[in-house]
């Protein structure tokens, strides 16, 4: 899966599509950055290593012209699930799929170089070598990789109409997903409460993880911001931080795709995407429904069966 | 903002256990409360004229009025202050009767929760808008579902009432279950006799477009405009052509059909027209049986028929009729047999069901009137009768009372007494039910007169012996375990939902019990009416009834569509899903659980997608509010606005 | 009512117009006795109740949410409690992750002629949450 | 005969103490029959086993626990098969036993003493041993001659072909099995003081 | 390795009064290739009397056998005696409550945790090996048998416990010996009570039950009755002398156990399967019988007349 046969698809995509959206080098050499290719100049730009983070196909429902896009398989969850909801035309999106082993959380690496300003960075298999004043760091991706990757199931997209790459199989064991849920459930009901307190008291309600969620189709109608309706205050109050949270994940009931970019850009580093995790859990087991993974599927809240299996009567 | 708040007594059912003049106080004290009383009956004339003058006098533009349920007097308010000139949505009531008064003796308690009773109404009040009902034509045609005598008592008074009629019936004639039995109780006049003419009139009524072996295929729309896709089922003869003469059922070879007119007591041929009365008169082919169909030759009917009306190629047709209401009378269906295994289900020949006795005993029937067992055709001379074959049996999900089969069993003795004198009936009962005018005399003549034995308890088994059917049963007025050697047994199976009765209630909207039965709008008020409005019901649909009983209905429910359709335009709820384009991102997820198809796509000016509802068919239920992540489809008077009014007005930290 | 004891809580509930309003009518009608905690919103059909309502209660002040719909199959609007159902099947479980007990939260079916189960329903309910206690700390709010 | 004095004949607390115990309703009963209409000793029992259910809606203690219908039965299930009121009337037998056994009222001294055997037989050899099995009921019961009769009725015909063994199986007792037993006597005695 | 394995609880009957329905039952299954293990220390199920005096005593003694089963990891155990059966199916409803099973396992030494499913051999033979293979395996086709299926009361009952075939018209034994070539009669009394029960204490009341059974079967056109149940089979087969002397009735007519049925089918010897045991002299019955790839020849060769 080398750039080069990447570079390759996008040139023999670009004629059929307005835009190649994809991958450059940022402002340093740690950060990517997205990437909208339009000439064949451009596509000679174009990077794909682990640090390609960021879910691109989240810019997919905004856009009216024909694009491509370059997806992950973390990533084509997003567009299975906005095929699901209806939410693009599937035959105005050419799908550049990568498999991916993993990518590198940026904010661990960086921490694991005391926030170091970086000088370069170099990929040999499996670790990444960091260069800082200090010296050079050798890190496992695997020591420094975002949480989903360790149980990823999905190493090659779901969906693509091209592959920079042979498939991979997931070596992550299915049942691993949600562990972590399961973890934090051993917790007492005091324990959890203090917990999303804490946490959720730390938030500054700048709404980057919402702007970042793919699936929080709203944008500038978010009710977290609207008079009408009023659901919640502009308060600095636990309540209102605390609801605003609820107000995504339960809009989220259902179809997060887990890509975890709520919790990438989240600047006060709230484990944001955990209430979501649960409730996909949830989705599972009451449904057997996983989010983005079948273009056929119904989101589970909006659909129903007259008999539910799984959902018996609350006796009091 | 100047709000009205009006605490009523109610007598002393409100103010005996709330302190009315507090609430009333505390009321007072709320920002924007302008005004606050109370009153000792608010709902009564002066009560009323006490509001209208308040309005005036201290220029309110919006009420509160804390007394009964507002299931009860929310109209009558909602009219009182239009009077005044206030739209009728700045009126919300608070229930402190039956929701506070009735349900707790502590004043304090009670007052307090009457309080913030109030205070939500009043929170919620504020943030009431005025609503506009639009009005619409109606199309005044009406669907009859059903031709069974109920449904053809509708559908009669409604043409006569000069409406345009469509009748549907599934099986190719119409008549039902009434149809079929041979005389009626308690008066024994003969069924068909009494139902011909009502079958002849439905058939020659102008007004009435009839469609025989057709079914519903799908309701779209709502009251006033509905659209139905009927599917007329093949029949592989040409009804314009066939004139009902009868030679092709006399020369058809395949004699060995199921007979779904006299359920099954004798065989009839593929190619039938069901009973010699039938309307319409025409035949029909039945696939499963005719040799055509199964082995690819034959043709013997398309060879007789004198007009060449057979049409072995004949595919189903869809028409769509457009109606402003519908009369459903479906009817009911019988428990099947197999399934009381003690009385050995279909095991035994000599064991029927009451509806086959029927056509056994019917002049018309396929034994032309003589009572004979169906395993040798001998003449029986004993003969069992077994009331609540399955009914009020729990255990087999039947636990109500089939409520006719007492009386029609008392008929079945008396007319085995007639056809066969030296005949000998028994009746195993639990309890007698006949509680209409005449009834219990009749049941009383089958055995004073008849000399039926009437034998109370239930029957545990039934087998054969010999040429005997052995029935075991309880008397428990003698105490003791008693065995007949019958000839024949007759079961009074229970009456159950009609087939298909749950597909049926789906397409229509409309609520049906556990058992399949429709549910009437009110068990004792509205007994006719749906929840969905424009939809009636009449007949054994509702539940097992009576001819009467069922006649009665059909022309109740006649009675409410000819009162619906003497207005010619129909008013809308205002209170139903509004989408501000503005803030809608034209997800579409309200589209996808709208129960009612109300909501559909709409490209604004701008190239905006947006939702958009449909006035007329919303009916307002607010899941598409509930559903909307951004709030843009809010339900009229139940906004999210208004709710977390009154979310806010009793949680506050 | 003296078996639940103590202090008032403060309890909300949910209730479709058709079923369980109804339901909470025919109780008053049958003057069946009924604790007092609780207080009732009116909504036309529990599908039109966003589990957020649900959550804004229970973060600003209530100490315990019930809503109650028409039977599964009997819904007026024919698929409102479909939908309630899987909402507030999804929202009790997400409660109970984020610390908030279960119990505090109860979605149940009562139609309007079931006067008797209201009671019992109401009756369990509010000594459920009273078992629990307050679910905030009412002093220091009050600050 | 005097009118029964419902008012002061009808045993509330039996009921309840029934009803307890059995965790059966005798209220579904709706009286239809059926379970006397099907039970194939009915013709044996002094009250029919629907009249037992009714005698019981009616709290007529001393009637039912004197009554020989409740021994007689043999739990062939046909009540509890066809009941449409969905009554385990079998298992409403079963409990009225119980009760009876508890209250030393036994209308059926053979038929208890049989039961009796079988078990002790059972203490005894863990498994049920026939030939153990009879001579302790004989000795129980006391019918030396009618049992004897009853040995001689079945022996020869058993004896020839192989079916009895005057020697019970190879695992002579289980000392589990006699525990089970000691076990439940303090179980009871224990309820008994409580 | 025989395909199919359970435990298998023989019950006290089959050990003594109706060994033939245990070897028949033995040689059947191993016919069939299935593995019968018998938990070692069985102990009595507690039957009819142990109900009759405590529930919870009747099912301490029903599940000391479950727990031995539980402890061999083996999922089902089947017992050919309807009897054991219902003590075994009411102590594993019985201990779905949690203070029943509390008080149950107080008794026992070896708690019984209520995983193991018991089913009767019929239903094994049934349900898990089937018809098909059955037929299969059939040698001989006794063209003399007129059977009556007689299955006793409790096999099938009450059906919220028995979860097998039709409380009131069951068939599967039907089925069974319908795949054995056997003419079936179609008999009403399957399911009536033989009296069995009162052998001991109530000999009139049980004859007269038991003459009731012999004269339907009769009545439905029998020679013989097919049984699945140690008791009833005793029952019937050694009081019909009896009952022809009080009644002056003349029946003799042989009791055998279905598995007897199965196992001379599948061309097991008499002496395998007990025969001799039986009390009416079944001999003259068995005496025909045809190859059944003569009896299916038979049939092509009417078949061929027929079409002829």
């Amino acid at each position: 899966m080398s750039t080069e046969k990447l570079k390759e698809i996008i040139l023999k995509v670009l004629p059929d599509v307005d835009t190649v959206i994809g991958w450059q080098e940022g402002f340093d050499k740690i950060h990517i950055t997205p990437f909208f290719m339009k000439s064949p100049e451009d596509a000679e730009k174009a990077v794909w290593n682990s640090l390609c983070v960021q879910n691109l196909a989240a810019y997919l429902p905004s856009l009216k012209k024909k694009t491509a896009v370059i997806v992950k398989g973390c990533d084509s969850r997003t567009i299975v699930q906005y095929m699901q909801e209806g939410l693009i035309d599937r035959s105005n999106v050419v799908i550049i799929g990568i498999p991916c082993t993993g990518v590198v959380s940026v904010k661990k690496v960086l921490k694991a170089v005391d926030y170091q300003p970086i000088e370069d960075v170099k990929f040999s298999d499996e670790k990444i070598i960091i260069k800082t004043s200090k010296g050079e760091k050798t890190l496992a991706i695997a020591d420094v990789c975002p949480d989903k990757c360790k149980t990823c199931q999905y190493p090659t997209p779901i969906v693509y109409d091209h592959l920079a790459g042979d498939p991979i199989e997931s070596t992550k064991p299915a049942e691993s997903v949600y562990e972590d849920i399961k973890e934090f459930e051993k917790k007492s009901l005091e324990e959890r409460r203090d917990y999303f307190k804490n946490e959720f008291d730390k938030c500054i309600r700048c709404y980057a993880c919402r702007n970042a969620c793919p699936m929080c189709v709203c944008q500038d109608s978010c009710i977290a911001e609207t008079r009408d309706p009023h659901w919640i205050t502009q308060k600095l109050s636990s309540e209102e931080k605390m609801m605003f949270h609820m107000i995504h994940a339960v809009h989220l009931a259902g179809r997060c795709v887990e890509c975890g970019e709520c919790e990438r850009v989240c600047p006060m580093d709230i484990p944001v995407a955990k209430l979501k995790k649960k409730i996909n859990s949830e989705m599972k087991e009451l449904f057997d429904y996983v989010p983005g993974v079948n273009p056929e599927d119904k989101p589970p809240m909006y659909t129903f069966n007259v008999e539910e299996a799984k959902i018996k009567e609350h006796k009091l | 903002m100047r709000v009205g708040v009006f605490i009523c007594h109610c007598g002393s059912n409100i103010a005996g256990t709330v302190d009315v003049a507090r609430v009333a106080a505390e009321a007072r004290k709320i920002p924007g409360v302008a005004f606050a009383t109370n009153y000792m009956y608010t709902c009564s004339e002066p009560g009323q004229d006490e509001i209208k003058a308040a309005i005036k006098r201290e220029n309110l533009d919006r009420i509160v009025v804390a007394a009964c349920s507002p299931r009860m007097h929310e109209n009558t308010f909602r009219k009182t202050i239009q009077k005044a000139g206030l739209n009728k949505y700045f009126l919300e009531m608070a229930n402190i009767r039956e929701h506070i008064a009735w349900i707790g003796n502590d004043k304090e308690l009670n007052t307090e929760k009457a309080i913030d009773a109030v205070s939500m109404a009043i929170a919620k009040v504020m943030q009431n808008k005025p609503l506009h009902a639009t009005s619409f034509k109606i199309n005044k045609r009406v669907l009859v579902i059903g031709g069974g005598v109920a449904g053809m008592q509708a559908a009669l008074d409604c043409a006569d009432g000069g409406l345009d009629v469509v009748l549907v019936e599934k099986s190719p004639a119409v008549g039902g279950i009434m149809a079929r039995l041979d005389k009626t109780f308690p008066t024994i006049d003969c069924s068909i006799c009494i139902l011909g003419p009502k079958m002849v009139d439905v058939g020659q009524h102008e007004k009435i477009k009839l469609f025989a072996y057709s079914e519903i295929e799908e309701i779209k729309g709502y009251i006033g405009n509905y659209q139905i896709k009927i599917r007329k089922k093949a029949t592989y003869v040409d009804w314009e052509k066939c004139t009902g003469c009868g030679l092709c059922m006399e020369k058809c070879p395949s004699k060995n059909s199921y007979d779904y007119f006299n359920f099954g007591v004798a065989p009839t041929k593929a190619i039938n027209i069901p009973f010699p009365q039938a309307i319409p008169k025409k035949a029909k082919i039945d696939p499963n049986y005719c040799r055509q169909f199964l082995k690819g030759k034959c043709g013997v009917c398309a060879k007789i028929c004198p007009t060449g009306a057979i049409n072995y190629e004949m595919k189903d047709e869809i028409v769509t009729e457009e109606v402003g209401a519908i009369v459903v009378a479906t009817g009911y269906g019988l428990l099947d047999q197999n399934i009381l295994t003690e009385y050995g289900g279909t095991r035994y020949p000599d064991v029927i069901s009451g509806i086959q006795y029927e056509r056994l005993l019917n002049a018309s029937g396929p034994t032309s009137g003589h009572i004979e067992r169906p395993s040798d055709h001998t003449e029986p001379k004993t003969i069992v009768f077994v009331s609540c074959a399955g009914s009020r049996d729990k255990s087999i999900g039947v636990p109500y009372c089939s409520g006719f089969c007492c009386m029609y069993i008392a008929k079945q003795a008396i007319l085995t007494k007639d056809h066969i004198p030296d005949s000998q009936s028994y009746v195993f009962y639990m309890d007698i039910r006949s509680p209409g005018k005449g009834y219990d005399e009749f049941t009383r003549r089958a055995q004073e007169e008849y000399g039926a034995q009437y034998i109370r308890g239930r029957v545990s088994k039934i087998y054969p012996k010999g040429k005997k059917m052995i029935v075991r049963g309880a008397d428990t007025l003698l105490g003791t375990q008693v065995e007949i050697e019958a000839d024949l047994v007759v079961l009074a199976t229970a009456a159950i939902a009609a087939e298909g009765a749950a597909e049926m209630a789906e397409k229509l909207h409309i609520s049906y019990d556990t058992f399949g039965f429709y549910v009437e709008s009110h068990p004792k008020l509205r007994p006719v009416e749906t929840n969905t409005s424009g939809v009636f019901l009449a007949g054994a649909c509702q539940g097992p009834k009576d001819i009467p009983s069922s006649v009665g209905q059909g022309s109740a429910a006649a009675a409410k569509v000819l009162s619906l359709f003497s207005r010619d335009m129909l008013e809308s709820d205002p209170a139903i899903a509004q989408v501000n384009t503005n803030a809608c991102v034209g997800c579409l997820k309200c589209l996808k659980t709208c129960p009612f198809q109300a909501i559909v796509e709409d490209t604004l000016r701008s190239g905006k997608k947006v939702a958009k509802v449909i006035e007329t068919v919303c009916a307002g239920c607010g899941v598409c509010t509930s559903t909307c992540p951004c709030g843009a489809i809010q339900l009229q008077h139940f906004t999210d606005n208004q709710l977390l009014s009154e979310v806010s007005a009793i949680c506050q930290m | 009512m003296s078996d639940v004891g103590t202090k008032e809580l403060r309890i909300v509930g949910f209730l479709c117009n058709w079923c369980s309003y109804g339901g909470a009518d025919t109780a008053g009608v049958g003057r069946f006795k009924q604790p007092t905690d609780l207080r009732i919103i009116r909504v036309p059909c529990s599908g039109r109740v966003d589990p957020l309502f649900v959550v804004r209660a229970l973060l600003t002040g209530a100490d315990g949410v019930l809503v109650s719909g028409c039977h599964p199959r009997d819904c007026h609007y024919s698929e409102g409690n479909y939908y309630a159902r899987r909402r507030l099947e999804m929202l009790r479980r997400l409660l109970q992750f984020m610390g908030i007990d279960e119990k505090r939260f109860h979605y149940t079916w009562v139609s309007a002629s079931e006067g008797q189960k209201w009671q019992q329903v109401v009756t369990d309910f509010t000594k459920q949450v009273h078992e629990l206690g307050p679910l905030h700390d009412k002093k220091e709010k009050a600050d | 005969m005097d009118a029964l004095n419902l008012t002061e004949k009808t045993d509330w607390t039996f009921i309840e103490q029934f009803k307890k115990e059995s965790g059966d309703n005798p209220s579904l009963c709706y009286q239809c029959g059926n379970c006397t209409a099907g039970c194939p000793y009915t013709h044996y029992f002094d009250y029919p086993v629907s009249m037992i259910m009714r005698l019981l809606q009616t709290g007529q203690k001393e009637t039912i626990l004197n009554s020989k219908a409740i021994w007689l039965c043999a739990t062939c299930e046909t009540c509890t098969t066809r009941c449409p009121c969905e009554i385990d009337v079998a298992h409403v037998m079963d409990v009225l036993r119980h009760i009876a056994r508890r209250e030393n009222k036994v209308a059926e001294k053979g038929v208890k003493s049989f039961y009796d055997s079988f078990l002790k037989s059972v203490k005894l050899f863990s498994r049920m041993y026939e030939v153990g099995m009879i001579m302790i009921y004989m000795l129980r019961y006391g019918y030396m001659l009618s049992a004897a009769k009853l040995g001689m009725d079945i022996g020869p015909k058993f004896l020839t072909r192989g079916k009895l063994s005057f020697f019970p199986h190879e695992l002579m007792g289980n000392a589990e099995v006699a525990r089970i037993f000691k076990k439940y006597r303090k179980m009871e005695k224990e309820r008994a003081k409580k | 390795m025989a395909e199919k394995k359970y435990a298998y609880y023989s019950g006290c009957s089959q050990e003594t009064s109706s060994k033939e329905y245990d070897i028949s039952l033995r040689a059947v299954m191993k016919a069939l290739d299935v593995e019968l293990v018998e938990p070692e220390g069985w102990s009595c199920c507690g039957s009819t009397p142990a109900h009759t005096v405590n529930h919870v005593l009747a099912a301490a003694l029903a599940a000391r056998n479950l727990a031995l089963v539980e402890k061999m990891n083996m999922p089902v155990l089947t017992t050919p005696c309807p009897s054991c059966l219902t003590a075994f199916k009411e102590a594993n409803h019985r201990m779905e409550n949690d203070s029943f099973k509390k008080d149950v396992n107080s008794l026992l030494d070896n708690p019984y945790n209520g995983t193991v499913d018991a089913k009767s051999s019929l239903q094994i033979i049934y349900e898990d090996i089937g018809l098909e293979t059955i037929a299969s395996k059939v040698k001989y086709v006794f063209t003399e048998l007129k059977v009556a299926p007689y299955y006793g009361c409790i096999m099938n009952r009450p059906p919220a416990l028995a979860k097998f075939d039709d409380p009131e018209n069951p068939i599967a034994m039907d089925k069974i010996l319908s795949a054995l070539g056997l003419n079936v009669c179609d008999f009403a009394f399957k399911t009536e009570c033989c009296g069995a029960g009162y052998g001991y204490t109530k000999k009139d009341m049980m004859k007269e039950l038991t003459y009731k059974v012999l004269d339907m079967a009769r009545d439905a056109g029998a020679n013989c009755i097919a049984v699945a149940c140690p008791v009833c089979q005793m029952n019937l087969d050694l009081n019909q002398k009896e009952i022809n002397k009080d009644r002056g009735s003349d029946f003799n007519m042989p009791v055998i156990y279905f598995t007897q049925l199965m196992g001379l089918a599948f061309g097991c010897s008499p002496k395998e399967l007990a025969i001799k045991k039986l009390i009416v002299n079944p001999d003259k019955l068995l005496k025909n019988r045809m190859l059944k790839s003569e009896t299916d020849k038979g049939q092509d060769k009417e078949k061929l007349k027929a079409s002829a």
